[in-house]
């Protein structure tokens, strides 16, 4: 027996090496291949994008950069006709939104997790984890339907009690409460993660010392879990900054002018980048792949931020 | 809960059970004041159950059921007027594995403080000093009070968690195996602790290691399966178990 | 319900604008019909704080809005919205078809040039369902789908004898539907009706928008790629630029009329083209300026 | 089931090698005196000799002793059972130079000195024998009642003694021995009584062994 | 004492808060469950599921040796029912799958000259008329052509007007979803065909052979960024890259299920990536330092002993890429199209549920009710899934326990 | 790789770096065959990064480098000829915490033969009997060898990790804390099976435990710091430290 | 730094008792002497009495040790210390004896019988005391050169014993000498040789401690 083991041990650990070259290999290329899509994406987005100011688009004209980034209206002349695009107020608003949604979300999210996680008698935990996850795999178009059908309403008749007129209930608040609403789940489901992952020995440490139960829940486990918790708001963010369909239903398209004022119409990049994309050619389509590019870096710069905040944070936390 | 000096942490017929299984039969102790008294025998026997129940940290532990009293300053600690927040504040714990909180060696410290409700700064940097000290850990870590805890070695986290458990100046702590994550250095450091710490607080310790039951405690309960075999002083019960079970544990041999 | 509405509406609110977006075939239709051509592509002569939605949209929110104005093709219009007569006249069929509701666009067709089509049984049937199509039969079908047909004397039965590319087994040719998404049903329903009595050809349709219909069937760049078409519909008239094709591979098919709608609350019955545009352009910015005159 | 199988091992040598030691004692004991008696110097020299090997029985079982502790960390009656060894084995050594100390004396002894024979004397050192053998076998067995036996008994070696010093004073009284010889001959006589206590302390020991007290102290 | 009563309050508002939070939640689904019913619930039934989108459609006309049949329904018809005795046929007004009025078939008499007509088209086969058509029109000679839009009564009003009819145009019910669901079902066949093992294998390397360096961190930064792009810039790249891709090598002409395949699994790509890698991460390095000490080389450790530790997460990572590909819709619509197909073939166009429901939001006028309906259908099978992960990791749970004693 | 009898595990001039940090300088010793060594000191003195070293287990943390030679029969293990999977195979490890695979009992220990690419049933059964029968475990599992391994206890995970070295016929076997998560009694079985082991096969053992290197091994080596400080047999350095560093560390004192 | 500081202190405390035990040994025998030579027997009581508090240090300190090796696992240097103590300990206890013997022998001995002064009993008395004092000095201070220095007094203290035992010899066979009184004398003499001899013991335990040889031999 053991020449039979010298004997599979001699041809096997040589082609094993091999073996496990070439597997590595094989694994290695799949990873290149995943990550190369971003630059990918990144490329097609880019090499469309500057179409607009880099050509003349037809004899219209190239599209001023500085005003694309700055201006307050939309497009000034006629479609096909115009090289006066401006997405400066649609950044701002899509920014203000974003954050107004993770206001909402954020903290809802965050407590609906730890409720889950550490409040909640298992079987209603276990009811809320199901309903929370099946929010999260609604389409987004769900939200969009649900977002027309009831929220327009409940906020139009809300302005109307406060004795505003709001266009039909499409405003930043509307937007807001659709973003909040996709976004509590995302929220949700990776904070519980983050959460439950906490150590329970911390959690009995905090016990242990006399500290309730809600005060462990708050004091030690949150913080215990706030990189994960931090992920989930940046993916949250995401979401917001992402989501066109359900957005465009409530949004109102608003085509100039900075407003912040909660019950007025608004638009976002992704919405502006939604209307006419039927068409094929031209600098009315080209220039949605202008707007997708500032999209793209407006995500990518959040990221940057957010993840730098989140290296702060996660490193310690001092009250004296 | 006031305390009078007198009175001591006394088991009276205790039971437990986890569902319909039984962990602990009919205990009865009393365990004596500002003494070092060490729970032993092999793994699964309960000691570190009875020790939990001790500040009712088995509350947690879904279906586990109480019999019988465990009575703490004259009060039976599973009796209907007691505040499990007082009580685990008057008896700290210490886990196995040191488990200080990921937030600075001070706020560490000041946890069980602030969640009492203490705001006044000076106060508060005063029991957090003095609780350093008293934990042996002062001398290490006064220069990086506002480092994150995580930082230090296993050794001072765990003196860290004593002295977090010592901020609310308990009366008894409890201590689950605080040694069996740490190596020799840090353990004698923990011991030596251990001694200085029983002047002032009754310490129940729950250990694996029968020479660290001998070296640090003054009495010795030993458990198999969920009872107490015996319980007496540690010198007696390492030269003298009364026994066979006993003997076997702590000679090596066993059943 | 009306004594009700007429208490709750507030003239003194703003008028909420309501438009589709410069790419739909409607609101070209609907700024020609008022005369405010110049804002069927540009959004920057509309009056501010306009707030563009798509058809559902539209409809939906007038639904709640009280104080919105809009527009959409006649057959959409339900009863959660008011439609409103356009220079006193009621948007019905009746009244489009015998010319007196002016509100309207066309429903056009353009078709390859001859001899440009994937084989000669695939022209051969589109020149047959352009036929059908000026039938009473496709009338019927276009009523059917709530366009309004333009009138027509011959039934199919009397005309299919001279496509007798009908009368064989048309089951392996695809003919490819393209164009303005607004036609869409309407040229839907015409093929499923039309396929049974042409041989049971298949119909493709891949609605795109009223300017891929010259675009795909004879825009030399596009029309032999993949997403050539061998008829394209256009819910408006063809451009200058989409004239160069000739007039027989073009024609009308059907009108569509577009309404104006407010919410059923609203007290207006009635609106003029001049109406319209001065509150598209921001000439009435409240009710009370629309209802006082 | 027993765990620790080779710690349980070595305490079983560890009493075998004490056995061991103890039965050349014994012999010695017997060799020692046999050579007073007779005064025979080459028998006394052998006996000298073989109390070498009881000083290297000491010294392994000791070392072993020290070896049980330093790696086996005995508790209860294991670390009473290894500590009584090692003081018995410091009985039995001195035993073993006590049955020297005899062997050497006829050594040092003058041919010359007559010999005065008391019968006493074998009696007291086959006595003496008994008591180190039963002392020895109450440790192995762990025999408190024969452990007293042993204690009990050293009276009546102490008893032999008097009487042997009562007939030694008679005898120089009355010049009917040598004053040299009567000197050497109460030596023996101390000797073989030194040995009997020693045996006593090897019963104690094994009291010790079983109940941690020694001499009615409780040391462990 | 009022100490501990002031921290109990405290703790019972942040409690409450929780409570407050997680309704949020609740209300929400509940909300959106009850909008979606309220207005889909009409449509829901076995029928939507089963039948094609497409109808077909039929020309037919009468028998010329036709007789009246003159003659009382034999069974009860509703009062909704308007009956010709004259032609032997019952009808009714109706909604199609699409929310469109139709004229549906309720009872035809067995002498009724309906009973079976002649085929108009190339054959001249009867047909026999079923009560499951709907009727689209009845032509009449020098008569205004009765259409479904009309009405019911109108049509039995005009068919009792006239002696004879120059045709009756039919179809089968149409507006199914069953092509959708079978595209979905495809398409989730093959998104996971080629997302799997790439992800997989990234992951793969990414946790168990990648060096700690910059090109690794970088990596990770790609795939992690990929997350965030929004689905309508995937949609993009699909229109972009997959459809010119897929047109050159297949016999596609425009976008078809395999760009929308490739599309959507880039898309997946991060969520199985990263879901694979924790729990790549959770296997024990004592199961690699084992199998390696043990004289496995790197390849056996993976596939014998840290892959199938894996399983259930890289089994979530399934089921959560199910959902996703069940939910997507933007990208979708650029990388396979909006048209809704019966024949679902790997190169052409066709439409997930999702789609499905965006195509009938951007109808004119928009389909609300079906859309809804598909909702409902889209929901269902996303508790399903969410449900059948439950149980996957639960047994897996178990199964770890060591529980088979 | 075959190996004679007399040759033995020879460390010459060993120096160990991860990334820029040195954690092993200048090792030198000579490991005997059929013997326990044991490797003793505190907590990062580099203990375990040597036995690592010493089946390449180390070559898995990246950054890792090293100078100087292991000489394993006769070979450097180091050398470019090396078949890192072979040497693995021939030096066995055993790790900290128990690490059976989630398979079943035969399956765990059949696993090194499967990779070996044996295939023959009869071989495997026999071989899986035998290992299972020399780590002492046979007769407590032969009922139940289809059942998962995570079910055993801690202390027959253990064994069957061991018996899952075992299987593959080392040479010899690496053990890092092998009882430091274990019971004492359990801790007692291991540390017999080991004293059973040594007549087969080589074992080189890192413990934490004084005690235990006192109990079960031949020749102690003692690590600070990265050095090897004292190498010796083991009742030598544990009565006659050469170094003082070594008595401190031994009885307890440091530094 | 020093961790175990409860063990350091432990040992301090042990060496301390071994001291007091060795200095209530070392009046011992200067008052069993005393009582003897002055047929004191007041004093020969009170020397028999401290006998005891002798018996109990070895008790007290014995215990000790056991407890230190049961609780404290000492290892190498540690453990020789404790092992030593635990043997030295023997030795003492066995000279308190003898200062008791000698002690008793006083109260044995008929007041009637005539002293017989020899000066060197008086020499040897002191050369025995001060070994010890230097035994337990060499052992505190773990000095070798000290230990070893004990061992060599011993010649001394033989020598005082032959010198006796011929002045004794003597004595006797010129009749200036009660036979009685001689073979009191004589044990006496050997009591103190024998303390001696346990000094020697002591130090060759110091040895032991520093070294871990015991006679040379290495047992730890």
């Amino acid at each position: 027996m053991p020449d039979t083991l010298n004997y599979y041990q001699k041809n096997n650990s040589k082609k094993g090496l091999i073996i496990d070259r070439i597997a590595k290999n094989i694994f290695l290329s799949m990873a290149i291949l995943s990550s190369s899509f971003i630059i990918i994406i990144a490329g097609i987005i880019l090499v469309r994008g500057i179409i607009p100011f880099t050509t003349d688009n037809l004899g219209i004209g190239r599209v001023s950069l500085l005003r694309f980034l700055t201006g307050n209206t939309w497009l000034i002349g006629q479609t096909f006709a115009s090289n006066l695009y401006s997405i400066g107020f649609i950044i701002a608003s899509t920014l203000f939104i974003t954050i107004l949604s993770l206001l909402i979300s954020f903290p809802v999210g965050v407590l609906t997790a730890l409720f889950i996680a550490k409040v909640a008698p298992p079987s209603l935990a276990k009811i809320l984890r199901t309903v929370v996850e099946t929010l999260a795999s609604i389409p987004s178009i769900v939200f969009g339907l649900f977002g027309a059908g009831v929220i327009l309403k409940i906020v139009y008749d809300f302005s109307a009690l406060i004795g505003y007129q709001s266009k039909g209930g499409n405003s930043i608040l509307s937007v807001v409460i659709v973003l909040a609403l996709m976004t509590i789940p995302t929220i949700t489901t990776i904070s519980e993660v983050a959460i439950r992952s906490v150590d329970q020995s911390i959690e009995r440490g905090s016990l242990a010392l006399g500290a309730s139960k809600t005060q462990t829940n708050f004091k030690v486990v949150l913080s215990s879990a706030k990189s994960g918790i931090f992920t989930a708001a940046i993916l949250g963010i995401g979401r917001s900054l992402g989501e066109a369909t359900a957005v465009s239903l409530v949004a109102g398209g608003r085509r100039s002018g900075f407003s912040f004022d909660l019950l007025d119409t608004t638009s976002t990049l992704t919405t502006i980048m939604l209307e006419g994309l039927k068409e094929t050619t031209g600098i009315d389509y080209d220039i949605r792949f202008s707007v997708g590019l500032v999209l793209m870096v407006v995500i990518l710069l959040t990221n940057l931020l957010l993840n730098a905040v989140k290296r702060r944070v996660g490193v310690v936390n001092v009250k004296e | 809960m006031n305390c009078s000096i007198e009175k001591n942490i006394i088991v009276e017929n205790l039971n437990l059970y986890y569902g319909t299984k039984q962990a602990l039969f009919n205990i009865d102790m009393e365990i004596p004041r500002n003494k070092v008294t060490a729970l032993i025998g092999p793994s699964g026997c309960g000691k570190s159950t009875f020790l939990r129940s001790i500040n009712r940290m088995n509350d947690l532990i879904p279906k586990c059921r109480i019999d019988g009293s465990i009575t703490y300053c004259g009060e039976n600690i599973y009796g209907q007027g007691m505040d499990v927040i007082d009580l685990r504040r008057k008896v700290g714990m210490v886990f196995q594995k040191p488990n200080p909180f990921p937030m600075s060696i001070f706020e560490n410290v000041a946890y069980g403080l602030r969640c009492q409700g203490v705001k006044d700064k000076i106060e508060l940097q005063k029991t957090v000093k003095k609780a350093l000290v008293d934990a042996a850990l002062y001398d290490e870590v006064k220069d990086r009070l506002k480092e994150n805890a995580l930082s230090l070695s296993g050794g001072q986290q765990q003196r860290l968690c004593i002295a977090r458990a010592i901020a609310l100046s308990p009366d008894v702590i409890l201590m689950d195996e605080p040694t069996s994550a740490l190596d020799p250095i840090a353990t004698a450091k923990i011991e030596d602790l251990i001694n200085e710490l029983k002047k002032d607080y009754t310490i129940i310790i729950v250990t694996h290691n029968m020479q660290q039951a001998l070296r640090i405690s003054d009495f010795t309960a030993f458990f198999l399966m969920g009872e107490l075999m015996e319980f007496d002083e540690t010198s007696k019960i390492f030269s003298h178990p009364k026994h066979q079970k006993t003997e076997d544990y702590i000679t090596g041999r066993f059943g | 319900q009306t004594t009700t509405t007429a208490v709750t509406f507030d003239e003194s609110k703003s008028i909420n604008v309501y438009t589709r977006d410069t790419t739909s075939g409607t609101r070209t239709g609907f700024m020609e019909g008022i005369g405010f051509a110049s804002a069927a592509t540009s959004d920057s002569v509309l009056v501010q704080g306009f707030i563009i939605k798509d058809n559902t949209g539209i409809l939906s929110t007038l639904a709640i809005d009280e104080y919105g104005i809009g527009y959409v093709s006649l057959s959409s219009v339900n009863d959660s919205v008011k439609g409103l007569n356009f220079n006193g006249v009621e948007p019905t069929e009746v009244n489009v078809i015998n010319d007196t509701y002016g509100l309207k666009r066309p429903f056009m067709y353009m078709l390859r040039q001859d001899g440009d089509y994937p084989n000669d049984t695939v022209e051969a049937i589109v020149k047959a369902f352009v036929a059908f199509l000026s039938s009473s039969d496709g009338g019927d079908i276009i009523n059917n789908s709530g366009a309004i047909a333009l009138p027509s004397t011959q039934t199919w039965d009397q005309i299919k004898s001279s496509h007798t590319v009908c009368t064989q087994n048309n089951a392996a040719i695809t003919v490819r539907f393209g164009g303005s998404d607004s036609i869409q049903k309407v040229a839907q329903a015409l093929t499923a009706a039309f396929m049974p009595k042409c041989g049971n050809f298949i119909a493709e349709h891949d609605h795109t928008g009223s300017s891929d219909a010259y675009k795909r069937t004879n825009d030399p760049a596009i029309k032999d790629t993949a997403v050539g078409k061998d008829v394209g519909f256009s819910s408006r008239f063809f451009r200058d630029a989409e004239l160069n094709v000739n007039s027989s591979l073009r024609g009308q098919l059907a009108w569509d009329a577009i309404v104006a709608i407010v919410h059923v609350n609203n007290p207006l019955n009635n609106v003029t083209a001049a109406d319209l545009k001065a509150i598209y352009e921001g000439s009435y910015l409240t009710w009370a300026a629309l209802l006082s005159k | 089931m027993t765990y620790r199988a080779k710690f349980e091992q070595e305490l079983e040598d560890l009493k075998l090698e004490l056995i061991k030691m103890g039965d050349i004692v014994i012999s010695n004991i017997n060799d020692g005196l046999k050579s007073f008696l007779s005064m025979d110097i080459t028998l006394a020299e052998m006996t000298i000799k073989k109390d070498k090997m009881v000083n290297d029985y000491e010294k392994t079982i000791e070392k072993k002793c020290l070896q049980i502790i330093l790696k086996e960390q005995p508790v209860a009656k294991d670390l009473r059972l290894i500590t009584s060894v090692l003081k018995m084995i410091t009985d039995l050594e001195r035993i073993g130079d006590h049955a020297a100390d005899i062997s050497k004396m006829t050594i040092f002894m003058q041919k010359s000195l007559k010999p005065y024979v008391i019968p006493h004397m074998k009696l007291m050192t086959e006595a003496s024998q008994k008591m180190i053998k039963k002392a020895l076998d109450s440790f192995v067995k762990q025999d408190l009642g024969l452990a007293n036996a042993v204690i009990n008994d050293d009276d009546e070696v102490d008893a032999y003694f008097e009487e042997i010093k009562g007939i030694v004073a008679e005898a120089i009284r009355h010049n009917e021995i040598d004053a040299d010889y009567a000197l050497y001959m109460m030596m023996v006589a101390k000797y073989l009584e030194r040995i009997s206590d020693h045996a006593v302390n090897i019963g104690e020991w094994v009291i010790f062994s079983v109940l941690g007290e020694h001499n009615h102290n409780v040391i462990f | 004492m009022s100490k501990n009563k002031k921290r109990m309050i405290k703790d019972g508002i942040l409690q409450g808060i929780t409570y407050l939070s997680s309704t949020v939640s609740l209300i929400t689904l509940l909300a959106i469950v009850l909008f979606v019913f309220g207005r889909g619930y009409k449509l829901l039934n076995f029928d939507l599921i089963v039948e094609n989108f497409e109808s077909q459609g039929y020309v037919a006309d009468l028998f010329d040796d036709f007789i009246f049949c003159d003659c009382p329904a034999t069974i009860d018809l509703s009062d909704d029912f308007y009956y010709s005795e004259k032609w032997g046929i019952a009808l009714s007004d109706g909604t199609d799958l699409l929310g469109k009025n139709i004229i549906e078939i309720e009872y035809i008499h067995p002498d009724s000259p309906f009973k079976m007509v002649q085929d108009k088209g190339i054959g001249e086969e009867p047909i026999i008329l079923r009560t499951d058509y709907d009727i689209i029109r009845i032509a009449f000679e020098d008569y205004p052509t009765a259409l479904s839009r009309y009405g019911a009564k109108n049509m039995i009003d005009s068919l009792n007007a006239n002696n004879s009819i120059r045709e009756i145009e039919f179809r089968t019910k149409g507006g199914g979803v069953r092509g959708s669901i079978l595209t979905t079902i495809y398409l989730i066949g093959m998104t996971l065909m080629i997302a799997l093992p790439i992800g997989v294998g990234a992951a793969i390397y990414l946790n168990e052979y990648a060096p700690i360096n910059r090109i690794t961190k970088l990596m990770r930064s790609l795939i992690e960024t990929l997350t965030g792009v929004p689905s309508i810039i995937y949609g993009l790249m699909g229109l972009a890259i997959f459809v010119p891709l897929t047109v050159n090598l297949t016999s596609a002409t425009g976008g078809n299920l395999i760009s929308g395949a490739l599309t959507l699994a880039v898309i997946l790509m991060p969520v199985i990536i990263r879901t694979t890698e924790e729990s790549l991460k959770v296997v024990p390095d004592e199961y690699r330092q084992a199998s390696l000490a043990v004289g496995a080389n790197k390849t056996q450790t993976t596939f014998k002993v840290v892959l199938p530790s894996a399983l259930p997460g890289i089994l979530t990572a399934t089921l959560l890429a199910i959902g996703r590909i069940i939910g997507e819709s933007a990208a979708l619509v650029f990388a396979i199209g909006t048209s809704i197909k019966d024949d679902v073939s790997l190169t052409g166009k066709s439409t997930t549920l999702a789609v499905h429901i965006w195509a009938m939001m951007t109808d004119e006028p928009a389909n609300i009710e079906l859309s809804a309906t598909i909702a409902i259908i889209i929901i269902f099978i996303v508790v399903i899934l969410n449900i059948i992960i439950k149980i996957i990791s639960s047994r897996y749970l178990k199964q770890k326990m060591g529980a088979s004693s």
